[in-house]
């Protein structure tokens, strides 16, 4: 009889559990393009649940969407049995939401994550822009056991300011 | 509905135009259907391209360089690229990107074929 | 500084990892009812990924949704830092998406699982009779080290049948 | 949108009939506003309920349990209720609860209105 892939603990993180932040969902996904969809729906019913609007949820789910694709591709070569870790859950102080992300993959130099110049068009390198810009903080760090680990925040922006565009 | 993507692609022309309608979000696993539609296309070297983005809820950043080498394609072969109709959600996002004016972009069908 | 709820290890199964199905996405989530619309999402999105139709994918949910709803409600008694474990991934033998739930509430006899008589117009009761008749294999068991273990199972209806009512 | 809930409720009326028209889906978390807004509709004693379900793609066990209480409710008071424009989901979820007997089920709202 084959083994499935088991779950495993989540390697432990740089941060602590701290007052600012609850996490309420817990998830191990293997590094699969296929999955992006499944994991999109469900970041944007927990945005939805603390009150982001429609597009900030968006934007959020987008950001996560980029740091997974990453993974995939850079991270795992496009292995489709690697794992990947992801927590998410309401910050305490805002209507917001936290994400955070932790592999087993390959680390890298942060030198190397600039993405390319944006008046350069081409295909490629959009992605560490898009996560940049998307949420209000983004954190990328080589965690001392191996592996990465990304923390995305988007807290809500007042209806006024996010549908004046 | 195929079983793992729900990405639908509709290629239809009008006149010397050519439209193709993709349905679905786009995204990783998704976009080599649409950059394989979108050759296709430019192949038969039609006169004049519009990309229907009215049922795109959703496109991520491999989406986008689908349609930044699309436009390249279209500069190279001198088949003009047109969007239309694009969401609330994919015009922030190209808009993020800053794509919003490197493409020629419309409002409805009607206003891309006209144009 | 408080710690938050922490991910702890998926209490083990009563069945093993097998060649029919393989798990994709293991979650953990808290047992509280705003968590619903979130799982109900993923699991749509997990149901189309392989290759449900809209109603099927629907069916399946909701009789997710009814399991994590009778675990909040009578496992956990409606407290909210509970936690619930969920495990999703594609059969192998038949398009279709297999669902195994697990808790570490009050387990219960298995007698009293039985739901109220159909004839007998009243709200409640309802649920049980949802889960046996949504899904193509439900199992309902406790676990030897306390807790319980649900297994659903729904492959893909021809479009014939599914779309005949 | 509020915050954690994303059911809206909708009240209006028509002659003397009252029409309740929730938006979203109907689950454990927000079954208990449509039961409010149903019973404070009933309270008011109006000649005729009209539960517009058109806005409705998903409903549960609980939300099931809460149109089962406004019937007998219903009854109790003789105020007849109307379920109109299910969704082939709901309709779906109905008809496996064995419920769409019970239930005087219409089409449209103008056929509730005028049934
Ligand atoms: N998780 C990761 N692991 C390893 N390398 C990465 C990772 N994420 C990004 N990189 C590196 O950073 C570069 C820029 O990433 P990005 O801006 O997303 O563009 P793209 O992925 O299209 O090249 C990538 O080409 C890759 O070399
Ligand atoms: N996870 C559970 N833990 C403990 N008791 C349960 C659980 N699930 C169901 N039950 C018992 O089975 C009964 C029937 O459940 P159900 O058919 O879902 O109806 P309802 O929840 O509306 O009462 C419940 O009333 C409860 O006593």
């Amino acid at each position: 009889m084959v083994q499935g892939p088991r779950a495993r603990p989540a390697p432990s993180g740089l941060t602590v559990q701290s007052v600012f932040h609850e996490p309420e969902v817990h998830m191990q996904i293997l590094s699969r393009p296929e999955l992006l969809a499944p994991v999109r729906a469900m970041t944007n019913a927990m945005a939805a649940r603390v009150g982001l609007n429609d597009i900030d949820a968006c934007h959020l789910a987008l950001a996560l969407d980029e740091a997974l694709t990453n993974i995939i591709r850079h991270g795992y070569d496009s292995d489709r049995n690697g794992r990947i870790w992801i927590e998410m859950g309401p910050l305490a102080l805002t209507q917001g939401l936290r994400i955070e992300i932790k592999d087993r993959a390959r680390s890298v130099n942060p030198d190397e994550l600039q993405g390319r110049d944006l008046e350069d068009i081409r295909p490629g390198g959009l992605g560490m822009h898009l996560m940049r810009t998307l949420v209000d903080r983004f954190e990328h760090a080589n965690r001392p056991d191996g592996g990465m680990q990304i923390v995305l925040e988007k807290s809500s922006t007042p209806a006024s300011v996010s549908n004046a565009s | 509905m195929n079983a793992g993507s729900t990405l639908e692609i509709a290629v239809e022309t009008s006149g010397e135009t050519t439209i193709v309608t993709p349905k679905g979000e786009v995204d990783m696993a998704r976009s080599p259907l649409l950059r394989k539609s979108i050759a296709d296309v430019m192949k038969a070297k039609p006169k004049r391209v519009v990309l229907d983005l009215s049922g795109v809820p959703y496109m991520d950043s491999s989406g986008l360089a689908t349609m930044v080498e699309a436009l390249q394609n279209s500069r190279k072969n001198q088949i003009p690229l047109l969007l239309c109709s694009l969401t609330p959600r994919v015009r922030s996002i190209l808009e993020i990107a800053r794509l919003n004016t490197v493409f020629t972009l419309c409002d409805g069908r009607a206003q891309a074929l006209n144009g």
